[in-house]
C-alpha cells in the first residue's frame, strides 16, 4: 500500500508471530476494551467481569492455537532477524498460559459468588469494585504470562514488574479495610525493594557478558567461567524472582498480603504469582545446563536447593502456630512453593538428558493440583469468612454439621494438601519425590532434599487436620447452619472431585513413572496441552529457545 | 609623573607580565611543563557530577526528614543526568530530567506533603540501627568495589564505542525492544487507571 | 522630571561600618585564599609532575572558584551599596549600557571566538582539549599574526602582539566561552524580566483605564522595573520561624536555575545558540517541567496554609499540563522529523507559509492548544490558581519577601519568554521573517552593512525575540482582560478536553504525513487556507490594536491619553 | 592519567547502591524507603548507561536504562497510591505503624 511507504524500511512482526502471542495480545485488547466500554456503558461490574471472562477464553482458544503451531514447529522471536528473541512460544509457555487462563476464569467465579452473596445476604460483603479491578487483574496475568516467555533478562524484570504492581493494588483493592491498606504498604515496600535489587544484578549482567539475552549469558558463562561479581550479580537478579515465589527469606510480605488482600485476590496470587515465579527460575536454571561447566550449575543448584529446604521448612513451622486459616494457607503456600522449588534445584544435566525432564514435568503437574487444591480451600475459607465475618479457625466450629457441602470437599483439599494417598496432591508430591530421586541417582546430595520434603510433609500433616478436627469433631449446639451461595459449593465441590479423580487415575498409572505424569495430565487438561511435558521445551534440545531467530520459518 | 609617563609603565608591567605569563600558555608543547596538568574537561566533570551524587546519595542515608531526602535524591538524580551527558546519552539525560525529576519525583513531593503530619515531622533510627546499618553498607561497597575491580573490564571491548543518536534510539525501542516498549506502555496505562482508582476519594 | 528618587525606596539595611567590616573580611578572605592557592601551585609544579585530578580540583581549582567567589561578593555588596545613588542619576545610561552590553558582549564574543577558531584550525594536528593545556600555545597565536604570506615563519613580533596572545589565548576553551556566554544570558533574563515587569504594569494601567507607573525613570516610569528590583534587593531578609529553612532559601533557586539552563539550548538565530543539541527541545522541556519541584518546595517549606494550597494546586497544574503541552510539541518534530532546535528553525526559512503552524490544519491547531497549555504552565492567568491573590494571598509565594520573591518573578517572567519562545521556534517560524530568505541571498554574504539588512529584513535573533515578546504581550493581555478559573476547571480542562485534543491532533498529523502528498494538491490547499487564517488573525490583531489607538480618547478616557507620547 | 574509566563509573554505582539499600533498610517512613529504592536505580542506570558506553553496546545500555526509568515512575506512582490508601486509615506513612497483621 502507497500509505506505508514511508513504513518500508522498518521492521514489522509477521501475522504468524502474532498469532502465536494471541495469547497476550487478546489481554491487551480485553484491557482496551474494558476501559472502553466502561466509558460508553457506566462503570458495571459485571461488565468488567464478563470482559475479563471472554479474555480467559480466548487466552484458552489461542493457546490451543499456539499449540497447535508449536506442534508444527513455528517459533516466534517478536524480533527483528539478526537480533537476540524477546518471547519464545514454546509448549512449556503454552502450557503455562492456560494454567493461568484456567486460574483466571475460576477466580473470576469466586468473584462473581462473592458478589452474589454480598448483594443477597445480609452480611458486610467488601466486594472489589470497579472496571479497575479487572483491568489490574488482566495486567497481573499479563505480565506472568510473560514472565515465563522470554529468554531476555530486561524482559524478564518488566514483566515481574507488570505482574507486580498491579497485585500490590489489587490487595488494597478494598479500600475500606485497614488490614488490606497495611497488606498493600508491606507489599509494595518489599516488592519494591526488591526490584531495585534485581534491576541492580540486571546491570551488572548487562556489563559482565554484554548482552541480556539468557542463552548467550549462559554461552558466556561456559566459555569464560563466572567472576565473583558475576555470582553476586546472579544474586541480586535472583532476589527479585524468589520475591516472587516468596522463598525465604524473602517471604514476610506473603502472609500479611494473604490475610489482608480480599480473598480473591489472596487465591490469586498464592497460585499465579508463585507459578509464574517458578518458571521464571527454572527458565534461568534451565539455561545454566547444557555445556556449562558443573563448577558453575552445581552451586546454582545448591543454593537453589538450599533456599528451597529453607523455604518448605519455615513455611510449615510458622503454619503451625497460626490461628487465622487464611494465614495459615499463607504459610502452606509458601511451604508447597518450597516443595515446587525443590525440583528447580535438580541441576541440568548435559542437552537431551532424561534427567531434566522429569522433573520439569513434576512441576508442571504439581502446579496443576497445587491450583486445584488451593482454590477449594481458599474458596471454602471464603464462603466461611463472608458468611461469619472472621477467618479464624473459631470461624470452622462444627462445619461438618453447619454445611456439609463445604466442610467435606474442604478436608478433601486439605488432605490433598498434604499428600495423603487416594487423592491428587498425593500424586503430584510423589512425582516430585520421585524426579528427585532420579536426580540423585548422579547427584547424592539431592537425598536430602527428599529427607527434607518428607519430614516437612509429616509436620504439615498438623495443622491441616487441626481444621479438620475443627470443622467435624467440635461443635456448639447453638451456632445455625451456613447459608452458602451456589456458586461457592459448586467451585469447591468441584475442586474436590477433579482432585479424586485425578488421584484414582494417576494412582493406577504410579507404577509407570515416565508415563504417570502424560496420563495425568492427558486426562486433566485439554487435549491440546496433552503432551505438554513431553514437548517442554529446554536449551538444547530440538525444539530448544530459539536464539536470533535462526529457525523461524 | 605626566600621564603618559604612568601609561607607558603600565604597559611595560603589563608586556612583562605576558612575558612571564602562565608556564603552561606559552609552550613548547608535547612532554615538557605544559603537560603535568594533563586534565581533562571529563575528569574534572565527573568528580564534580560524581561528587554531588556521592554527597546527595549520603545525605539521603543522614537525613532524618523526608524532605530534605527528596531533595537529596533531586541532586543525586540531577548529577547522574549530567554523568549521561558525560557518557553521550543525551537523550537519556533529557529523559532523566523529563521523567524522574520532572514526574517522579513531583509524586514523591506530593506523597509526602499529603501524609506528613507537619513540616518537621522526623523519623529517627535508632543507634543499634544505624550502627549495624554502616557497618553492613561498608561492607556492601568494600565487597562490591572488590569484585568489580577484580575484573579486568578492558577485554572483549568491541570498536571504538559510538555514540547513539536519538534515531538510533528510536528504532531500536519499536524494533529490537518492541516487546518490552509495548510492554511497559500496557503496565504505565494498568498503573494509571489503578492508582487513580486506589487514590481516588472512593466515591463511585 | 519627577520629585521621586531611589533613596525614598531603599532603605539600606546595614551599616555603613557593618559593611566596611564585612567588605574587609571578604577581601581578606580572598586575598588569603589566593595567595594560599598560588604557593600550593608553586609547589606542585616543583614537587609533584603527576597529580590526580582530584587533588587538583581540592587543591586549585576549588580554591580559586572560592576565591573569586570572596571578591565578587565584595563587588557585590559595593555595588549594592552605590547603586541605589548611581541609579538615580544613571539609570537611563544603566539601561542602555546594559542592553548594548549585552548585545555587544554576545556579538564581541561571537567575532571574538570565531578568530581563535580560526587559529585553531590552522593548526595541524589537533590533541586533546584539557582544562589548563589546550591545543593552542601563545607561540602560535604570535605565528598566526605575524605570518606574512611571503614568509610564513616569520617570528619577529611586537612585543605588543605577544600581549594580544595572551589575551587571545584562554579563548580556545570551551568552558570560559561559556562562562561568558552564561552571563550574557543571565543579563538578557535579568533585562527581559524587569522590562516585563514594566510592561506588564503599564499593559494593566492601559486595560483598566489609568496610567501605570508613570514616575520612576522619566518617561512613562520606565525604570520601574529595576526600582522594584532594587528595592526587593535591600528589604529584610525573613525567614518565618517555624519554616524549614534550607529549604525555604533553596527553593527559589530552584525554580530559576533549571528555567536559566533552558536558555542553554534555545536558538535566537542559527548561530546565536549555547548548544544546538539533537535533544535539545526534550532537554527545555524537561528543564522547564523541574521548577515544579522549586515551587512545591517553598509552598511546603513556608509552614503556612496559603502557601500549602498553593504549592499543592502547582503540583498538580503544572504537571498535568506539561503532558498536553509535550504532546503538542511532538506535532512540529513529527513534522520536522528531528529533536534538534537549529534544524527545526532553519526548515522555516521560505517565508510566512512555510512556518510549521501553516503547514497542516493539525499544526494550526497544535499551535493553539499549545499556547494555552503553556500559559498553565507558567501558571498565568486565566490558570494562576497557584498564587490566586484574592483566595491564597500569593499561593506558594505567601511568605517570601525580598530578594527571593525577586527571584521567583524573574523565574516566571523567564519561563514565559522560554515557552513563548518555544512557541516561535516550533510553529512561527524561528527566527525568520516573513519574507522568504531565499529573497535576500546576494545580501547574506555581502558586506558587513549588507549583512546587518539581511538580519533585519529575512531572518535574525531580532525577529525571534520581536516575535517572541510578541507572544509575551498576549500572557499579559490575557492575564489583565479574562477572569480566573475554579480548579477543577482547570483541572478538567486538562485532563478531559486537552489532552484528548492533542492527541487526536498527534493521530491526525500522522495520517496526513502518510496520506497527503507534501505537494499536491490537498497539502497546497490546506497550506493556503491556513496562511490566510494567520495572516487574518494577525491583521486582526493590528486592526484591533490600531483602532484601539485611534479611539483612545473615548476607550479610555482623556486623564490617561493626555500622557501619552503623541497626545 | 586523570582520564575517566568504567571503573570510576561502576564505583560510582556502587555507592548509589550501597547508600541506597542503606536508605531502604534505616528509613521507617514509607517514603523514605521510596527514595532508596529511586537511588539503587539509579545505581543500575548509571551502570548500564556506562557498560554501553565503554564496552561498545551503547543503544542497549540506554534502551535498557530507559525501561528502568518508566519502571521507576509506574512504580513511584503505585508506591505513592497506596501509601495515600494507607495514610488515610492510619494517618501515618510510618511502616512499623502496621501491625495490624501479625504472625
Amino acid at each position: 500500500m502507497t500509505m506505508f511507504a514511508p513504513l518500508a524500511g522498518i521492521w514489522m512482526p509477521s501475522p504468524q508471530d502474532l498469532r502465536l502471542f494471541g495469547a497476550e495480545l487478546s489481554l491487551v485488547a480485553a484491557i482496551v476494551a474494558l476501559l472502553v466500554l466502561s466509558m460508553l456503558f457506566g462503570r458495571s461490574e459485571r461488565l468488567g467481569a464478563g470482559v475479563a471472562l471472554a479474555a480467559a477464553v480466548a487466552v484458552i482458544f489461542f493457546c490451543r492455537d499456539a499449540a497447535g503451531l508449536v506442534d508444527t514447529g513455528a517459533r516466534a522471536a517478536l524480533t527483528p532477524p539478526g537480533a537476540a528473541s524477546m518471547l519464545v512460544a514454546d509448549r512449556f509457555t503454552v502450557f503455562f498460559k492456560l494454567l493461568l487462563a484456567l486460574f483466571l476464569a475460576t477466580i473470576i467465579w469466586l468473584w462473581m459468588t462473592g458478589a452474589a452473596a454480598g448483594r443477597t445476604g445480609g452480611e458486610v460483603r467488601p466486594v472489589p469494585a470497579g472496571p479497575e479491578f479487572f483491568v489490574l487483574l488482566l495486567t497481573s496475568m499479563l505480565g506472568m504470562s510473560l514472565m515465563v516467555a522470554t529468554p531476555n533478562l530486561l524482559v524478564m524484570m518488566i514483566a515481574v514488574e507488570t505482574a507486580s504492581l498491579p497485585s500490590y493494588m489489587l490487595a488494597a483493592s478494598d479500600r475500606r479495610s485497614r488490614a488490606g491498606a497495611e497488606a498493600a504498604l508491606k507489599y509494595v515496600l518489599f516488592g519494591a525493594t526488591t526490584a531495585a535489587v534485581m534491576a541492580y544484578g540486571l546491570s551488572l549482567l548487562f556489563g559482565l557478558f554484554g548482552t541480556l539475552d539468557l542463552p548467550a549469558i549462559a554461552a558466556a558463562v561456559s566459555v569464560k567461567g563466572m567472576p565473583a561479581l558475576g555470582w553476586i550479580a546472579m544474586a541480586a537478579f535472583l532476589v527479585g524472582v524468589a520475591f516472587k515465589i516468596s522463598a525465604v527469606p524473602l517471604h514476610f510480605w506473603c502472609p500479611d498480603v494473604f490475610e489482608g488482600a480480599p480473598v480473591e485476590v489472596a487465591t490469586w496470587l498464592s497460585v499465579a504469582s508463585k507459578a509464574a515465579g517458578l518458571g521464571l527460575l527454572l527458565r534461568i536454571v534451565a539455561a545454566f545446563g547444557g555445556d556449562v561447566p558443573a563448577t558453575i550449575a552445581l552451586p546454582l543448584a545448591w543454593g537453589v536447593g538450599l533456599v528451597a529446604a529453607a523455604t518448605c521448612t519455615l513455611g510449615n513451622l510458622a503454619a503451625l502456630r497460626q490461628e487465622s486459616v487464611k494465614r495459615m494457607l499463607a504459610y502452606s503456600s509458601i511451604a508447597h512453593a518450597g516443595y515446587m522449588m525443590m525440583a528447580a534445584a535438580i541441576p541440568p544435566a548435559a542437552a537431551g538428558d532424561a534427567t531434566v525432564r522429569p522433573a520439569m514435568a513434576a512441576i508442571v503437574s504439581y502446579l496443576f493440583v497445587y491450583l486445584l487444591m488451593n482454590l477449594g480451600a481458599f474458596g471454602v475459607t471464603a464462603m466461611v469468612a463472608w458468611s461469619q465475618g472472621s477467618d479464624r479457625l473459631a470461624a470452622f466450629t462444627g462445619l461438618g454439621r453447619r454445611a456439609p457441602w463445604l466442610a467435606v470437599p474442604m478436608s478433601i483439599c486439605l488432605f490433598s494438601l498434604v499428600g495423603l494417598p487416594p487423592l491428587a496432591g498425593f500424586a503430584a508430591k510423589w512425582w516430585l519425590l520421585a524426579a528427585l530421586g532420579q536426580g540423585a541417582d548422579r547427584h547424592s546430595w539431592l537425598w536430602w532434599l527428599v529427607f527434607v520434603a518428607v519430614i516437612n510433609t509429616a509436620v504439615s500433616l498438623y495443622y491441616y487436620v487441626r481444621v479438620i478436627r475443627q470443622m467435624f469433631l467440635a461443635d456448639d449446639e447453638r451456632l445455625e447452619r451456613l447459608a452458602v451461595p451456589v456458586g461457592g459449593l459448586a467451585l469447591a465441590n468441584g475442586c474436590a472431585v477433579l482432585l479424586l479423580l485425578l488421584g484414582t487415575v494417576a494412582f493406577g498409572l504410579m507404577r509407570d513413572r515416565s508415563l504417570a505424569y502424560a496420563a495425568c495430565l492427558a486426562r486433566a487438561a485439554p487435549e491440546s496441552v496433552v503432551a505438554a511435558q513431553d514437548r517442554l521445551a529446554w536449551n538444547g534440545g530440538p525444539e530448544g529457545m530459539v536464539v536470533n531467530g535462526a529457525d523461524r520459518p | 609623573m605626566t600621564g603618559s609617563n604612568r601609561l607607558s609603565i603600565v604597559a611595560a608591567v603589563l608586556v612583562w607580565l605576558a612575558r612571564a605569563g602562565p608556564v603552561w600558555a606559552r609552550g613548547p608543547r608535547g612532554p615538557g611543563p605544559a603537560d603535568w596538568i594533563g586534565i581533562e574537561l571529563e575528569a574534572v566533570m565527573f568528580y564534580l557530577l560524581g561528587g554531588l551524587a556521592a554527597v546527595c546519595a549520603v545525605g539521603c542515608v543522614l537525613s532524618s526528614r523526608v524532605v530534605r531526602m527528596a531533595l537529596f535524591l533531586f541532586g543525586a538524580l540531577g548529577a547522574v543526568a549530567g554523568l549521561y551527558l558525560l557518557l553521550h546519552a543525551n537523550f537519556l539525560a533529557a529523559i532523566q530530567l523529563i521523567v524522574y525529576a520532572g514526574g517522579t519525583l513531583v509524586v514523591i513531593i506530593f506523597g509526602i506533603m499529603l501524609s506528613s503530619a507537619s513540616a518537621a515531622a522526623r523519623y529517627r533510627a535508632r543507634p543499634a540501627e544505624k550502627a549495624a546499618g554502616a557497618a553492613v553498607g561498608l561492607l556492601l561497597l568494600a565487597g562490591l568495589v572488590t569484585a568489580v575491580g577484580r575484573i579486568d573490564w578492558s577485554e572483549g571491548i568491541a570498536a571504538a564505542p559510538s555514540a547513539p543518536t536519538v534515531d538510533g534510539l528510536g528504532r531500536a525501542l519499536l524494533t529490537t525492544y518492541l516487546v518490552p516498549f509495548e510492554l511497559s506502555s500496557v503496565l504505565l496505562l494498568a498503573v494509571m487507571i489503578g492508582a487513580a482508582w486506589l487514590a481516588g476519594s472512593g466515591r463511585k | 522630571m519627577t520629585e521621586f528618587t531611589a533613596q525614598d525606596v531603599i532603605r539600606p539595611r546595614w551599616s555603613p561600618a557593618l559593611r566596611a567590616r564585612a567588605i574587609r573580611r571578604f577581601m581578606l578572605a580572598g586575598l588569603i585564599i589566593m595567595i594560599g592557592t598560588g604557593v600550593a601551585a608553586v609547589c606542585l609544579e616543583i614537587f609533584g609532575r603527576s597529580l590526580s585530578p582530584l587533588w587538583l580540583t581540592v587543591g586549585i581549582v576549588l580554591p580559586s572558584v572560592l576565591a573569586f567567589g570572596a571578591l565578587f561578593v565584595v563587588f557585590a555588596i559595593t555595588a549594592h551599596a552605590l547603586l541605589g545613588r548611581l541609579l538615580k542619576r544613571l539609570a537611563f545610561v544603566l539601561f542602555i549600557g546594559s542592553l548594548a552590553g549585552i548585545v555587544l558582549t554576545a556579538w564581541g564574543a561571537s567575532l571574538l571566538f570565531g578568530l581563535v577558531d580560526r587559529i585553531v584550525a590552522a593548526r595541524p594536528d589537533p590533541i586533546a582539549q584539557t582544562i589548563f593545556g589546550g591545543e593552542l600555545t601563545t607561540d602560535e597565536i604570535v605565528r598566526f599574526f605575524a605570518a606574512t604570506p611571503e614568509d610564513p615563519k616569520a617570528l619577529e613580533a611586537p612585543p605588543a602582539l605577544e600581549f594580544v596572545a595572551y589575551l587571545l589565548w584562554p579563548w580556545q576553551f570551551r568552558l570560559l566561552r561559556d562562562l561568558v556566554l552564561a552571563l550574557v544570558i543571565l543579563g538578557f533574563v535579568s533585562v527581559t524580566a524587569s522590562f516585563a515587569i514594566w510592561w506588564e504594569r503599564k499593559v494593566a494601567g492601559r486595560i483598566q483605564s489609568r496610567l501605570g507607573p508613570m514616575r520612576v525613570g522619566g518617561w512613562h516610569g520606565w525604570a520601574q522595573g529595576i526600582a522594584d528590583g532594587l528595592k526587593l534587593v535591600q528589604k529584610e531578609d525573613i525567614v518565618p520561624g517555624r519554616a524549614d529553612g534550607p529549604v525555604f532559601r533553596l527553593a527559589p533557586y530552584l525554580v530559576f536555575i533549571p528555567v536559566l539552563t533552558a536558555f542553554l539550548a534555545l536558538p535566537f538565530s542559527d548561530r546565536w545558540v549555547l548548544r544546538d543539541l539533537e535533544v535539545g527541545l526534550v532537554l527545555v522541556l524537561g528543564l522547564l517541567g523541574i521548577d515544579v519541584i522549586g515551587v512545591i518546595l517553598a509552598g511546603w517549606a513556608s509552614h503556612n496554609k496559603w502557601s500549602m494550597y498553593g504549592a499543592l494546586r502547582v503540583a498538580a497544574q503544572m504537571v498535568s499540563y506539561e503532558i498536553p503541552m509535550g504532546m503538542a510539541l511532538l506535532l512540529p518534530v513529527m513534522a520536522a522529523g528531528t529533536l534538534r532546535p537549529g534544524a527545526i528553525g532553519a526548515l522555516q526559512s521560505g517565508g510566512f507559509h512555510t512556518w510549521l503552524a501553516f503547514c497542516s490544519p493539525f499544526l494550526f491547531a497544535a499551535a493553539g492548544v499549545y499556547f494555552v497549555a503553556s500559559l498553565a504552565a507558567c501558571k498565568r492567568a486565566p490558570f494562576d490558581l497557584p498564587e490566586a491573590e484574592s483566595e491564597l494571598t500569593g499561593g506558594f509565594h505567601t511568605e517570601y519577601s525580598g530578594f527571593r520573591w525577586a527571584v521567583f518573578f524573574f523565574g516566571e517572567y523567564a519561563a514565559m519568554f522560554v515557552v513563548c519562545g518555544l512557541a516561535v521556534l516550533l510553529f512561527l517560524g524561528a527566527w525568520h521573517s516573513p519574507l522568504p530568505a531565499s529573497w535576500g541571498e546576494s545580501l547574506a554574504g555581502g558586506s558587513w552593512w549588507q549583512r546587518g539588512l539581511y538580519a533585519l529584513l529575512f531572518s535574525g535573533p531580532a525577529w525571534f525575540i520581536a516575535k517572541t515578546y510578541a507572544l509575551l504581550f498576549v500572557h499579559i493581555w490575557l492575564r489583565w482582560t479574562l477572569p480566573r478559573i475554579r480548579i477543577d476547571q482547570v483541572m478538567y480542562a486538562c485532563v478531559q478536553v486537552m489532552l484528548p485534543m492533542t492527541m487526536l491532533l498527534l493521530l491526525g498529523q500522522m495520517f496526513w504525513q502518510l496520506l497527503v502528498p507534501p505537494d499536491g494538491i490537498t497539502a497546497r490547499a490546506a497550506n493556503i487556507v491556513c496562511t490566510l487564517a494567520g495572516a487574518a488573525i494577525v491583521a486582526a490583531f493590528v486592526g484591533t490594536a490600531g483602532w484601539g489607538y485611534l479611539n483612545r480618547r473615548r476607550l479610555v478616557g482623556p486623564l490617561a491619553v493626555n500622557h501619552l507620547p503623541g497626545s | 592519567m586523570g582520564s575517566i574509566t568504567l571503573m570510576h563509573y561502576l564505583v560510582l554505582g556502587a555507592l548509589l547502591f550501597c547508600c541506597g539499600l542503606l536508605t531502604m533498610v534505616v528509613k521507617r517512613n514509607a517514603v523514605g524507603i521510596l527514595i532508596g529504592v529511586e537511588l539503587v536505580l539509579n545505581a543500575a542506570n548509571v551502570n548500564l548507561v556506562a557498560f554501553g558506553r565503554y564496552r561498545g553496546a551503547g543503544i542497549d545500555g540506554q534502551a535498557a536504562a530507559l525501561f528502568v526509568i518508566v519502571l521507576a515512575a509506574a512504580e513511584a506512582a503505585v508506591a505513592i497510591a497506596i501509601f495515600m490508601n494507607f495514610y488515610r486509615h492510619l494517618t501515618t506513612v510510618d511502616v512499623d505503624r502496621g501491625d495490624l497483621l501479625r504472625g
